[in-house]
């Protein structure tokens, strides 16, 4: 701090502080940029801003106990969180679980994925000055949000898959509920592609945008939509198979050069195939108990530690669980893909400019608290 | 499957045999798991880095005699994911891997901020998440009131 | 910590209730989101909610221009300060609402061994209304918000707004 | 050349934009008018927890047992019983929640063994302090009866 202090000013760079309190930070981010002129010199994120301490409450909850936390570390795609959560102390404590409640999870799951890509769609051009799709978008998602409050009975912290199973059954008026969303999403595509993909507005502000290509994303660590903007294909969801994925039909979108552009265009293309994913859930959907018989209201997974890792909204996913046998986890380290994600913005950011950097900022799709933790 | 194969063997050539195991059904989620010593950490991770594996991420353990760094590191296609175990005593350094993958800086940060394990030759080693004037380690086990405080082998045997 | 009340000298009791009235009516909130109570502020900004008809729609994301600072989220111990300056930054008459238990009373965050987060929003702010849930639905922001309005114009039957019945559940 | 391509193109997605705009215009009205006009709460919905009214015994069977003071991950829920005479079972004289502090995640509901407890309907419990989300249901639950 004090050699910072004594450094002797440079002429001519500027610092800025972004944050924490920005509308387009989303939520608590705090980017110190310096800068030469427009142009950024240096991009510094400072996070923790949103730290709520997850993982020492991880070694004071019994597993149970976390398991509501675990869909308030990334609230967008907070059911796929808890999916995870589940799996993972599942494959640890050897629970079956049965096969309906796999579909409904798979179904619900990808809802959620929706949901929070379509908040990312909404916010991103909002970022950008566009502030009617946010609306739109809004209305499309209070739709899921009414389908998942109608099976959880929460819109946002569902806390919706227990140990061996799922809390509620879902009903008839769900499946019908959520063919008729998938319906009226796909006719809404051809108004937002008209309204924003073909405006040239937006293209001019999110080509050869933010670049990051294989080789950056290598080397910190980015997964999700943004890895597959750069033409790789890696999604937890095809490379190891977790829940039911593996008996579905559905392709991984990828981008070409990484920008700005090929992540929006990546995430549309993602909500297309999570549709694909939720129609053939729900036409296999079989009947069954949607939980085991017994109620597991203290698991203690035998000794040892435990990698799951899935997909998330946002990327590549790990909840990292290590059991000492009794009925609180040991250490319980939640790998997030934001964090990766957000890291590589210290060299992407370099040399772009201020009204890029919200561009940027915006395209790779960041959760503060996910991050924090 | 062949290029991970490869890289087990060659890890096992780094290493030794005996101290990496192959987990074929990945029954942990994880394909191998190798224990490593300081003077290892280095040369496994480089040899990890050239066959195109990323650093997924860096966890701390806090036992009552040691303390442990668990590396992961997967990569793209096919799926491989690596965990390099690395015992560390409780004051001991650890050399920085952010040289090899950028990623580790900041998870380096983490680990010390909440383990208070110190990295040699990290360019930036304050705290990440919480405020800077912290002064406490908030997840070693004697921070608060945990429910164990174990040592290593009544866990891993 | 609660701000000090300065009565003026001479009051005029008629125009400041027409002040209040327009106060309520036109509330700015400042853009500040915390965590997920953010999203359902959010939602309740968005087309099905709709704070606009209330005169609450219009967010602010600076502190000068707004008078309603909604702490919507988890207050870490990083983030206090940040909060405690945006606050003096805003300009008098000013109120604030806590949504959704963590900012009330640190939610389900707070246990003993907690190091990180900061319990309620009262201990930075003096906070005017409390909205529980986690998170609250948006109607339970736009409820708060409602009974901030009965605040500022000391009841409910000055409120032209409140001309309605406020629908409550049998209790 | 590429000057007037960008001009036409550009006022083309105006164009774009405004129809779809303009196709808003005759559609129905999203916006649920709040007060006047609520959405019904769903059958799965969680607000905060309650004790269930049986009919046999006009009252709740709560029996103090702590289960869900137990499993609460944040401690929200203080339970007192008493017996009435040595050989009889627990029944509670106060159950307190501290609702301000609850996350909402149901799992006292699926731990309580004698299934007394359920979710109320409740969205609109706006305060002017912290301590209004500290109830006591048993209270509560007298006051509803009469």
């Amino acid at each position: 701090m004090d050699e910072q202090l004594l450094e002797p000013v440079r002429e001519n760079i500027y610092q800025l502080n972004l944050g924490p309190q920005h509308p387009s930070t989303h939520g608590v981010l705090r980017v110190l940029l310096k800068l030469d002129g427009e142009y950024i010199v240096e991009a510094e994120p400072v996070i923790g801003y949103g730290h709520r301490g997850h993982e020492k409450m991880g070694e004071n909850h019994t597993y149970l106990q976390f398991m509501p936390n675990t869909s308030r570390m990334d609230y967008l795609s907070g059911l796929i969180y808890n999916h995870g959560y589940c799996l993972a102390v599942e494959k640890m404590c050897g629970i079956e679980v049965p096969e309906r409640a796999r579909y409904i999870r798979v179904i619900c799951a990808e809802l959620n994925r929706i949901s929070s890509h379509l908040l990312w769609f909404g916010t991103y051009v909002m970022d950008l000055g566009g502030f009617t799709p946010f609306l739109y978008c809004f209305d499309d998602r209070e739709q899921i949000l009414d389908l998942l409050d109608g099976v959880s009975g929460s819109r946002l912290t569902y806390s919706y898959c227990r140990f061996g199973g799922v809390n509620r059954d879902v009903d008839d008026a769900f499946v019908a509920g959520a063919r008729r969303f998938i319906a009226r999403l796909r006719s809404r595509w051809v108004d937002y592609h008209n309204l924003v993909t073909k405006n040239v507005i937006f293209i001019h502000r999110v080509r050869d945008v933010g670049i990051i290509d294989r080789d950056l994303a290598l080397r910190f660590g980015v997964t999700g939509p943004n890895l597959r903007a750069a033409g790789v294909a890696y999604d937890l969801r095809k490379i190891e198979p977790y829940e039911v994925y593996d008996r579905f039909d559905f392709e991984v979108p990828i981008g070409g050069k990484g920008d700005a552009q090929d992540r929006y265009h990546v995430r549309l293309a993602e909500m297309e195939q999570s549709c694909r994913i939720i129609e053939q859930a729900i036409e296999a959907l079989p009947a069954g108990r949607f939980r085991n018989e017994y109620r597991y209201q203290h698991v203690t997974p035998p000794k040892g530690d435990y990698y799951l890792g899935f997909e998330s909204a946002r990327g590549a996913t790990g909840y990292y669980l290590v059991s000492d046998g009794s009925r609180y986890p040991y250490r319980c380290h939640i790998r997030v893909p934001s964090f990766g994600n957000l890291q590589v913005l210290t060299e992407v950011l370099k040399g772009t400019m201020v009204a890029d950097a919200i561009s940027i900022l915006g395209s790779v799709d960041l959760v503060i608290p996910e991050i924090d933790r | 499957m062949a290029t991970n194969d490869a890289l087990i063997e060659q890890l096992r050539t780094l290493v030794g045999a005996p101290a990496v195991t192959a987990d074929l059904d990945f029954s942990r989620g994880i394909t191998a798991e190798v224990r490593v010593t300081l003077a290892q950490l280095w040369p496994a991770l480089e040899a990890c880095r050239d066959a195109g594996y990323f650093l997924e991420t860096i966890t701390g353990l806090d036992f009552v005699d040691t303390n442990e760094l668990v590396y992961q590191v997967n990569r793209y296609e096919p799926r491989c994911r690596i965990a390099l175990r690395l015992l560390c005593g409780k004051d001991q350094k650890v050399p920085t891997v952010s040289d090899i993958f950028s990623s580790a800086l900041w998870q380096e940060r983490e680990v010390w901020e909440f383990f208070g394990i110190r990295f040699t030759d990290h360019p930036d080693l304050k705290p990440l998440l919480l405020p800077e004037d912290t002064d406490f380690h908030p997840l070693q086990k004697d921070f608060g009131k945990v429910h164990a405080y174990r040592r290593r082998d009544e866990i891993y045997g | 910590m609660a701000t000090e009340k300065v009565e003026p000298v001479i009051q005029f009791a008629l125009l400041d209730d027409l002040l209040n009235l327009a106060r309520a009516n036109s509330l700015w909130p400042m853009t500040f989101g915390l965590a997920c109570c953010a999203i359902e502020m959010m939602a309740a900004g968005a087309a099905r909610f709709d704070l606009d008809r209330f005169g609450a729609g219009v967010f602010r994301p600076s502190p000068r221009q707004s008078d309603v600072m909604i702490v919507a989220g988890t207050i870490s111990r990083k983030m206090a300060p940040v909060i405690k300056r945006l606050w003096d930054q805003m300009p008098n008459p000013k109120w604030c609402i806590a949504m959704g238990n963590c900012a009330i009373s640190g939610g389900p965050f707070e246990y003993p061994e907690q190091y990180a987060i900061v319990p309620g929003a009262h201990l930075i702010v003096p906070v005017d209304i409390t909205v529980p849930g986690c998170p609250p639905r948006p109607e339970g922001l736009i409820q708060g918000i409602l009974a901030l309005e009965d605040k500022i114009t000391k009841g409910e039957q000055r409120n032209l707004l409140r001309r309605f019945s406020r629908k409550v559940e049998a209790r | 050349m590429g000057y007037w391509k960008e001009i036409v193109e550009g006022g083309w997605s105006l164009v774009e934009g405004m129809r779809v705009t303009a196709k808003r215009l005759v559609r129905p009205v999203v916006t649920v008018q709040y007060p006047r006009q609520t959405i019904d709460m769903t059958l799965a919905y969680r607000g905060h927890i309650e004790l269930k009214k049986f009919a046999e015994s006009g009252s709740h069977r709560c029996v103090a047992c702590g289960t869900c003071e137990r499993t609460c991950p944040s401690h929200v829920i203080k339970v007192q019983g008493v017996k009435a005479h040595a050989r009889s079972d627990k029944v509670a004289t106060h159950y307190w929640i501290d609702f301000t502090r609850c996350s909402l995640c149901g799992l006292c509901v699926e731990a309580c063994p004698t299934e007394t407890l359920k979710f109320s309907r409740e969205y609109q419990l706006d305060g002017e302090t912290r301590w209004d989300g500290v109830i006591d249901l048993i209270q509560r639950l007298e006051e509803n009866r009469s």
